[in-house]
Order: C-alpha cells, then structure tokens, then sequence
C-alpha cells in the first residue's frame, strides 16, 4: 500500500474487536466478512438460506444480510450445483457451496475432480469455488455422516484441499481459500463445530494456504496430523509430558498443497514421527506423509515412521463401535509410547 | 374401480398406521429424555403412504423404504424390537450398530432393501432388483420410495428411463411432502406436478392424495398388478404434508403455521379412523383397543431394545465383506 | 415467423458450413494418412445445428459447443489453425497440448466454454454461466449442446430443473442424432422426443429439423432472445443423423445404410445451397468459390498445425493452477 | 468332487487347449467361460451389445451367443445402471459392469462407494457384481481416457480392487472377482491389450485375490508395482543385470486387499525398495505401500522407499507431455541406480 492510499481509502471492514468464538462461529464471521468485501462472492448449497441457515447454522441470518441473490437454497443436486458453480467461477463469481455433511461431497465427483479440477491446466481458464464440507466424526452419526474423504481430492491434481484445526484458522484459511483463483475443499470439522473457543481477529486475518503450524513444539517425536486430530494429539502430547516425553505436534492446515518441508523440519529435528488421522488409514493422506518422509528423511529416523487412522470399514454408528473406530488422545499416546521405546 | 381391500384388511391397515404413528412418538419422547442416539427422522403425516403403498405388495415382492416409511418396514415384518435397537445402536439391532436409526434395515428374508443417506439410491438398486425379476421370469415387483427432493436427482432421472427402457416390473412412489429438508417445493422446481418427471421417460405416472390411506393402497395395487403382468414400471405421486421437522432436531419454523394447520384435519389416522366408524367397520371401543395394542408393543420394544448390549468393539471388523 | 437472415448474413452462415466440411474432411484424411494423433470426432451431418444455433447468439453471449460442434467454435472465433493444432497435440493449440481433438477448446476471450469428455459437464457450467449474468444483471445469454446419450444423464435432468428455477438466460441444444456411439435411441428411451424431457422440469422445449439451417436458426435466435429478455431457458431438441462413425476409428457398421441412405438426402449443406440457388441468392460459381476458399483455409491450417513445434516437456507442471 | 461325481458330470468348459492369446482376447475368454458357466453372471455397459462389442471390442460376438438378455446395453448413465447392479446382485445375480473407460468410473462414483462398498457391513447383504474399467494411458488419449484412478477405491472400505498385468491374470483374476460375493474393481490395462501376449491356459485358471507374484526375482531391490508398469520394470531390471544389479519385481495383482505379505518379504530380502505406478503419485496407492514398507520393515532397510509415479497433474494430450508425465523403464532405472547408490 502506497501512503498516498493509507491516506485516502478507509478500511474496507469497520474495526471491530477481536472476540472469543467458537470454531463455527468463526466460520461464519469469515463468510460474512468476506461477503461485505466482495460482492463477487455468493453461497449455493442445501437448506443454506431463509431463516433456517444450514444444517448446522453456519449461515443464520445471512439471507437477510444479502438477500436470496447472494445466498441460493438449492435443490438437492450436488453435481449439478457445484457445475453450476463452476459455470459461475468462469465468469468471475467467487461462489461457496455448503454441502450439508462431506459425506454428500462424492455426489458431486465428477464436477470436482473432472471439471473444475482439469480446467486450468487444460484451457487456462480459472475456477474459483470452495466447497465448504463439514467432516470428521464422533457425533454418533455412522456411515454417512461422518466421513473423512479428503484423500479422494488430495490424490487429485488441480484442487486445493484445507482442513482448519482451530478457530482463527478455520476464520483465516477461509478467507484465504475463497480468494484462491482455484476450487478448494475447505474441509470443516463438525466436532470442533461447538466445542472448540478461542479469540479470533476481527477483520482480515488471512492465513496462507500450504503452511503448517507448530501447535505445541517438542523435541522427542513428531507427531503430524490436521483437523479434529490436532487436539487430541495435544491432549496426549500434555500427557506424555508428565511421562518426560516431549511432543511436537504439527497441524497440517492444509493437506493440498502439503507443507512437507515443515513436517521434514520437525522430523529431521525429532527423528520419529507418527501420522495420524481420523480418516480411514490404509490410503490415507497419512500414507503420503510417511512416504515423504521416508523418502526425504530417511537418514534422521531413528524408529519406523508410525501411522494410525480411522479402521478400513464404514464408520459405524454405534457409540462403542465408533470410538473404536477412530483415533483419540489414548491411542495417540500409546503410540509415541512405542514408537519412542523403539 | 372397486376397493381391494377386505374389511379385515382395512382393520389390518390402521393397525399398521396406529403402530407407527405410536412408535414414531414414542421414538420421539425417547429423544427429548435425552434417551436416543445420533439422529432420527419424524413420520408424522406419511403413515397411510407407507402402509397403503407397502401393503399392496405380496410377499414375494421387494421394497425399499425411505426415511419416512416407518410403516412399511413394519408391515413387512421388521418388528418394533429390532427398528428400535437399530435406532439405540445396540447389539441386537438389524444392523448390530453399524448404522443408525432407519438407515441400513435392510433385511433379506423379509425382501427389505436397506437405504443410504445419499439420495435417492435405492431407486436404481430397486430398479435393478426389478430388472433381475425379469431376467429369471419371476412374477416379483420391486417398489420404492423417494421424496420430492430426490425427484429433482439425476439418479431419479437414471433410474426411471433405465426402468422405462427395460420395462421393470417397477412401481416408484413419490411422497411430496412439499418440503426437502427446510427448502420448499417452490425453492426445488417450477412445475406443479412431479409426476411429469415419470412422463418424461415414458412412465406411466399418477397422482393421489397421500393422506387417504385406501387411495394410496389402491393405486399401488394396480400399479403392482400391472407390473406383475408385464406392464412396466409405474410412477405415483402422493401429496401430503411432513408434520414434523425433517428430523428430531428440526424445530421445522420454517414451515407456515396455516399450512400446517390445514393439513392437520386431513391427517390420516384420523381420517381413516372416521372412515372406519361411519362405515361401521369398527367402534371407537376398538380403536382404542387397538391404541392400547400398540402401546404395549411399543413399550415393549423400548424395553428390549434399552435392555439389549452394545455391540463389542472386538467384533468391529466383522462383516466388512462377505466371505 | 419472418425469417431473421439477411442475405449476407445466410452467406456468411453458408461458409461456416461449408468450412466445418472441409476441415472435417481433412481431418478425417489426415488421420486416415496416420498424421493423426490420438482420436477425433466427426462432424458430417451436424453442420446445420453447430452453426445455425451458434449463429443466433450475440458477441457477448456465451457458448459451450460439444464434440459434434467443430462449425460453432469456428464461427466463434476460434481458427482453424488453433483447432487442428490441438487436433496434433502442438505448442501452439488451445490447450498447448494439454488436452486433445476438440476437448477443452475453451476461450473466454471468445466466450466459447470448454468441454471434458464426461457428458454432459458443459451443461451444468453453462447454467452457472447464465446464473451469473443474471447476477450481474448482464443481458447475456449462455447456450450449450448435448446429444441425445446425454439426455438420459442426471446431469442433464439436474441442470435443466436448475435453469428452470433461477429461469436463468439459458439455451440448450439437443443434438438428437439418433445414436449415442453405437447405441440407437430405442435402447436409450422409449419417449418419441426428448423435449418432453424439458417439460419435466418446466423448461419450454421445442422441435426442429435439424438439417434445416434457417429453422435452427431461427427457432435458437428467438430462444436467445427470449432468454436476454428475462424469458427463461429454452430447451431445443433438433433432429439429425450422425453421418459417419462416433470417431475416426468407427465404422458405424451398426447403422442400417437405408437410415443413411435416407438422410443423405438430406444434407444440411446441400439443402442450404438449393435454397440459395434457388433464391437467387447465390451462383454455383460462387458456391465453387466458397469451396475454393475453405480448401485454402484449411490448406493453411493443416501447414500451420503441422509445421508447429510439440510442447517442450519442460514445460509439463505449468498452468495446473491460477496464479 | 466325488467320484461319483466325476463319472456322471461332464466338464462344464469343452476342453480346450491352452493357447496364445493377448491380454484383451484372455479378458474375453474369461468372461465367455464365466457366462457359459454361470447363468446368473450378465453384462451390463455403454455399447457392449450387438455386433458391436464394447469400444475395446472385449465382448464381440457375445450378445450372439448369449442374447441382449444378457448382454445388455445401457444409456450413458453410469451412476444408474452401477446402481442398477447393485439391485441385480442383490437378488442373486452377478453382474459385471464395462465402463467404457476407468476415467467414466466416476460418473457411478457414489453408486458404488457410497452405496455398493457399504451394504454388507450394515445389513449383511451382498453385492458381488465386477466393475471392468479400461485404465491408462500412453495412447495420446488425453486427461479423459488415460486416468489411473485406483487409490480413489483402495481407500475406500468394503471394495476390491485388482489390476492385472498380464494375460494369464487377466482371465485368472477375471474369473475369480466374478465369483466373489464383493464388489470388485477390476482395472484392465489398455496400453497392454493387443501388445501383450502369452500362453493362456483353458478353462478354470482361477487366480485368487491378494496374492502378489514375483514378476522377477532378483536379490538387490525390490520394485513394487502393478499393471502395465510390471512391464516397464521388468524391462529396466534387465537393462540394470547387464550393470550387475538384480532387481526383483513384485506384481501386486490386487491392490485391495494387498499382499502384504510379499511385499514386506521381498523388501526384507533386498533391504531396498522402489514403488511405481502409472497414477499420480502424489496420494496414490504406493505411498500406502511405502508407509506400509516403513512401518513394518524399517529394520530391514538399507535405503529409503522411493517412489516413482505420474505426475501431480491431469494426464496431458500431446506426445511428448504424456511421455514426461509416465514413469517407463528408464525413469524407473534411473531410480534404482539412486537406490542402489545410496
Ligand atoms: C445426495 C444427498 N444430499 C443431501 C442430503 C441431505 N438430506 C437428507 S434428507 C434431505 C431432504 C430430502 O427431501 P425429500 O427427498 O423431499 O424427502 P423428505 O425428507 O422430505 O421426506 C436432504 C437434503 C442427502 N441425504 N443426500
Ligand atoms: C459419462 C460418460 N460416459 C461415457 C462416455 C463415452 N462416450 C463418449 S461419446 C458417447 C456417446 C454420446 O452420445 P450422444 O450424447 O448422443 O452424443 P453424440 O456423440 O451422438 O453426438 C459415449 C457413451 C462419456 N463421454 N461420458
Ligand atoms: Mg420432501
Ligand atoms: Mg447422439
């Protein structure tokens, strides 16, 4: 910014305070901000509109902000919408779509990883969309209601693929993906939804997409994960503290592009490392990571690199099936155990 | 065109509506103690499609229910015990856990197709049961349901030409309810009946109101007859109303009060119930006999399935494929 | 309804006809001489719809042609020289040999959309397309093509009901050719035309000859208009014959040769030019001329494509994302 | 069988002699065989009919023999007639679906991901219908008909997938996906179908799934591959023995479930592991195979797991594009010389 600009052009978003908010609310606060800045910007997607705002109320009360214009309740029609976005994103709209739970996401496939994702590279043609998917599990909602799928589009060139772990992330990253000039997944975390607070910037507190974050420095292993995992592993790094083990936990934040060159920073520094995830292990995003790092770092392990996901089945519905299923701070713990031991 | 229906089958049906207006209730109070588990969607308003639809098959015959056909699962034989034990994730429930609430009671043995959450994949997979019946020259119907959110799907679209061109001993069932989800009919599509979406790849397609239970079971039965006989696939479109949210959680204030209202006097237990009282197929002493009736089964169903086990975390990788 | 050609303008429509048939017919060779890469689609009897709908559109409206559409992207904008060089994968083509034969041939600078080979995906976009003049409150209007293979997808159904709801400025051309690769429509559907399909959803549909230049253009160009003028989306469903196979390597041995024998008297180019002789509007020696040119053209092109370098590999990570 | 059995039972399949044949004709004749012998096993695809038989020409001359009854021609929509399947299985039959090319299987995407992967593990029911996808490239064919879209399915619970790589397989695992009761994905390879020949035996060569081969034995390195790009290595451990380094190939065969087993045994062997594969590399199967390597063989290991696979981008058009995009024989010397070097 030149000081003849910091002279005339007032701030675009009136200087309100930063405030404590859930991981939803922040959300929320980074749409609408970004929607007050930039009329380009519209949402599309299920029950998203009117009063009702969305399954989980991210957008209450946005219809009556921007109008039915700017926030467009769809028929249930997944491939046909995010086409429909496309289209839009062409012609210079920055549309978001809500799809009411990530599961809904492999109904519209085909407009993700064949259309939207290809257009790029093929005519040099730009489509900026983000689909908005609320993910992860724990909630008791089994197969279809809890899924992970991130790896489908993290194996798939010219998508973007985020997965905030914390308010100001989930606001900052946001920000940032609807900005792209590419289709990003920006892949929210549905048990976090309410239960996670912090203090989150007023205004523009964009975060760059393909950067990890430190969420707790250690030195004796690396453990690498993203989304509602990060918090569990923190939860089993605070434990193991007490154990004199020293965790270091890196929060992907986005998992397309990776930021490999912090996980080899940590484990190079570390010399062990376990991945985890709360999706599906065999295939997993997590399969990447440890395959980078054996590759790139090979000769700074001083133990297997360790994986631990989400089992090879359909999450189940079941409160002791599900939490058998998934990773948590226990299983998270016991294996740094081993993997430290080794 | 004459009634199908015996008096003892009219008696046959509004027990089938009486169990599952008491079930879903009692699934609801359940819920609101705090007592459930995830999710579970209301069925108010939807009784006489899926017990008229669901009756007018034969044994043979398959179905796939959606998430409002309470009543169909039940009058297929699904008992209270094993819905409400899937619906609490135990054990003993149709799918041991794996899934919840009416998802997944999908039963064999009793020529139930379980449903997903993507909407509305039964239809091609009740398509294609259809299309098997063909290919072994079995005299078998398969049948399903779908909302009018699914209407407006391309799998809806798939399914019905793959049944028109392959001419499927098929009957679809439509039950507009006027709402998907929190959406309205009007926010989904600018025509005025679904039924068009039959036409449009040569199914024959009919309208009815969804709330009169015999017209429903009557336009099912010849549409399953006719299908049985070689006459392919057939569309119906109920009309009705969903009474309630769209699941527990649903407080539903986006639906206008008058609406609801009007269809509240049509609703279809009480209609049916009126019917059966001036007809003098029963007295209000035996309906409420029968009230008491599904009380007790549903009380009991509760019982059972709050009694039964969770499932054990060592059998979680069990029956991820058929061996 | 008058007709909306000048005569120059029938001309000029004359040309692009007779230009699409002369590149089709050097491809064909080309590939036939193995100086071919990968596949390529062919044109011959489509030449009346990609150019007469593609003609009823303004500079400022949006196209999406498909793989029978060669005439549109040419009388859009995009050279012959452009075109076959992504036709033999060089340097200097649309996708910089990124993607091949006709895919991906999209420009915003000539608003012409690009399509993938999953069908339908232009349809949907196009929607979008639309839905953002709308938006913006831009007069424009955005058009797309599918066949009759893609009239029996989700996708079709799906965007069709969408342009119905945001009655968005929107035009769709069904390109009923009577296959889709080797499949004849009667193992597609059984409805006798495809625009009851656009009804299904509340979109005006109309028929048309699809061989009849002037009626294409004529029934598109009020479609357009209808739809710049807040009118809503027009379905066009327009009645032709693939002439040669699906591709290049296809025989087509699977179409009966009466059906072929049939419509070739009917062939769009031929039938444009007697109505232009017989008008007066145009002199054999003039039509010759016409032909001469195109040959020229496409003489040209071929030199140009052939002669264009490959894509240095160096280069192969470029352009996967906007910057 | 019984010899009570074996005096009054004639053989089902004439016996034929084995004989030379290419990798598509083996794909044929198992399916002949299996239709023959089946009455409940039928074709389902756009165009497989008549005197057509399929873009491949893989079912030419069947609607002959066994009439459009079962030989069945589809609309272009491969989400209903996937789901369609589905349905047919169900109820006892066994279905085997030809999408045109593998890069269409996402047209049916949650057909069968959402749908077909999941019903047994929820109610017990049995869906063994068999996905025949023509997959990669190396044809000029483009971002649309050269893709290798596997880990989609490997990561996805309740599946099967195999890719065979040579012509003996192909009828063997042919033969055995049709008379599993899961859903199979067979991944058919299209640069091998009219190069690749061999002897294939008559009648039953059932090959079981999840059961790698050793497509070469050697003592240095293992390379762990699939497909079309055994052949690539294979060739490049003939060009490296001239060089003094014995190279072992393992055929994985099936990626779903994987033999890991073999996989680990080899790799416990050489002390050295390159994985390849014509899909992106980037979140592709052999990352899982690397983590796999990692994880449970870290010990035994002299180098680091490198992998070797297409590149992060759409598969391009052109010639010399598709070429650098595609690992071949001497990419995947190159590498192993690396390997070995270290
Ligand atoms: C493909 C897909 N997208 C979104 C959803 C989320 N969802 C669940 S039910 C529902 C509304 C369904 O409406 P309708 O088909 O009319 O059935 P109703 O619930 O009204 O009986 C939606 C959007 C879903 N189940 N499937
Ligand atoms: C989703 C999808 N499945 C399969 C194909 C393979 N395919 C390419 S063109 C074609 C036929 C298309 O027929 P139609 O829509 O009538 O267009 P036409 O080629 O006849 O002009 C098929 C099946 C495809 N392109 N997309
Ligand atoms: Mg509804
Ligand atoms: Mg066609």
């Amino acid at each position: 910014m030149t000081s003849s600009d910091s002279q005339t052009v007032a701030p675009e978003t009136p200087a309100v305070e930063s405030k404590v908010m859930t991981y939803l609310e922040a959300i929320s606060e980074g749409l609408c901000d970004e929607m007050r800045r930039d009329p380009d910007v519209l949402l599309m997607g299920n029950d998203i509109g009117g009063d009702f705002g969305g399954a989980f109320k991210v957008t209450t009360g946005f219809s009556e902000e921007f109008g039915d214009r700017r926030v467009m309740n769809m028929p249930m029609t997944e491939l046909g919408f995010i086409g429909a976005a496309s289209g839009m994103a062409l012609f210079g709209l920055r549309p978001v779509v809500e799809v009411q739970f990530a599961d809904f996401i492999s109904t519209g496939f085909d407009s993700i990883v064949q259309y939207a994702a290809t257009t790029h590279y093929r005519w040099q043609a730009p489509v900026p969309w983000v689909i908005r998917a609320p993910s992860d599990g724990g909630i008791r909602s089994g197969p279809f209601h809890s899924q992970n799928n991130e790896a489908w589009f993290v194996h798939t060139p010219g998508l973007k693929v985020v997965a905030p772990s914390t308010p100001v992330d989930a606001k900052g990253l946001l920000l940032t993906a609807i900005r792209d000039d590419n289709p990003v997944i920006f892949f929210e975390s549905k048990p976090l939804y309410r239960s996670l607070r912090d203090v989150v910037p007023a205004g523009d507190c964009a975060v760059p997409l393909g950067r990890a974050r430190i969420a707790r420095p250690g030195r004796d292993i690396s453990v690498i994960t993203y989304g509602a995992t990060v918090h569990q592993a923190v939860a089993a790094a605070v434990e193991l503290a007490a154990e004199g083990i020293d965790v270091e936990v890196i929060d992907l934040r986005s998992l397309k592009p990776l930021d490999t060159d912090a996980v080899l920073a940590s484990v190079t520094k570390t010399g062990r490392a376990l991945v985890t995830h709360a999706a599906n292990r065999l295939g997993g995003v997590g399969a990447e990571i440890a395959a980078v790092i054996v590759e790139e770092a090979f000769e700074w392990l001083d133990a297997p690199v360790a994986r631990l996901g989400g089992l090879d089945i359909p999450v189940p519905s079941s409160p002791p099936l599900e939490d058998a299923y998934r990773p948590d701070a226990g299983k998270i713990a016991a294996s740094i155990r081993r993997l430290v031991a080794f | 065109m004459a009634s199908q229906l015996t008096n003892g089958r009219r008696r046959e049906l509004h027990y089938w509506m009486r169990l599952t207006r008491t079930l879903d209730d009692r699934i609801i109070k359940l819920w609101q103690q705090g007592r459930g588990v995830g999710a579970t969607f209301n069925q108010r308003g939807h009784e006489a499609i899926s017990v008229g639809a669901g009756a007018a098959l034969g044994p043979s015959d398959v179905v796939a229910p959606m998430h409002r056909d309470l009543g169909c699962y039940l009058l297929r034989g699904m008992t209270p015990e094993r819905l409400l034990a899937n619906q609490l994730g135990r054990a003993t429930s149709v799918t041991r856990g794996r899934d919840g609430n009416l998802h997944g009671c999908g039963d064999l043995d009793l020529n139930i197709i379980g449903f997903i959450s993507h909407l509305p994949h039964s239809l091609p997979v009740t398509v294609g049961a259809a299309m098997s019946f063909t290919y072994r020259n079995e005299p078998r119907v398969a049948m399903t349901f779908v909302g009018d959110g699914s209407s407006n799907t391309g799998l809806f679209h798939e399914s019905l030409n793959l049944a028109a061109v392959h001419n499927a001993p098929f009957v679809l069932i439509v039950e507009n309810n006027q709402y998907a989800y929190s959406t309205p009919l009007s926010q989904q599509m600018v025509i005025d009946d679904i039924a068009v979406r039959g036409r449009a790849h040569g199914v024959r397609a009919e309208i009815v109101d969804g709330n009169d239970l015999e017209a429903v079971y009557e336009v099912t039965y010849d549409a399953v007859e006719r299908a049985r006989s070689g006459g392919g696939p057939t569309m119906i479109e109920c009309k009705t109303m969903r009474m309630l949210g769209h699941a527990i959680h649903d407080g539903a204030g986006y639906v206008p009060p008058d609406l609801l209202a009007d269809w509240a006097k049509r609703d279809p237990i009480d209609r049916f119930e009126a019917t059966l009282l001036a007809g003098g197929l029963a007295t209000q002493e035996e309906l409420d006999q029968v009230a008491d009736r599904c009380r007790r089964e549903v009380a009991a169903a509760v019982e059972y399935a709050e009694g039964s086990e969770w499932p054990d975390p060592a059998t979680i990788l069990d029956g991820v494929y058929a061996e």
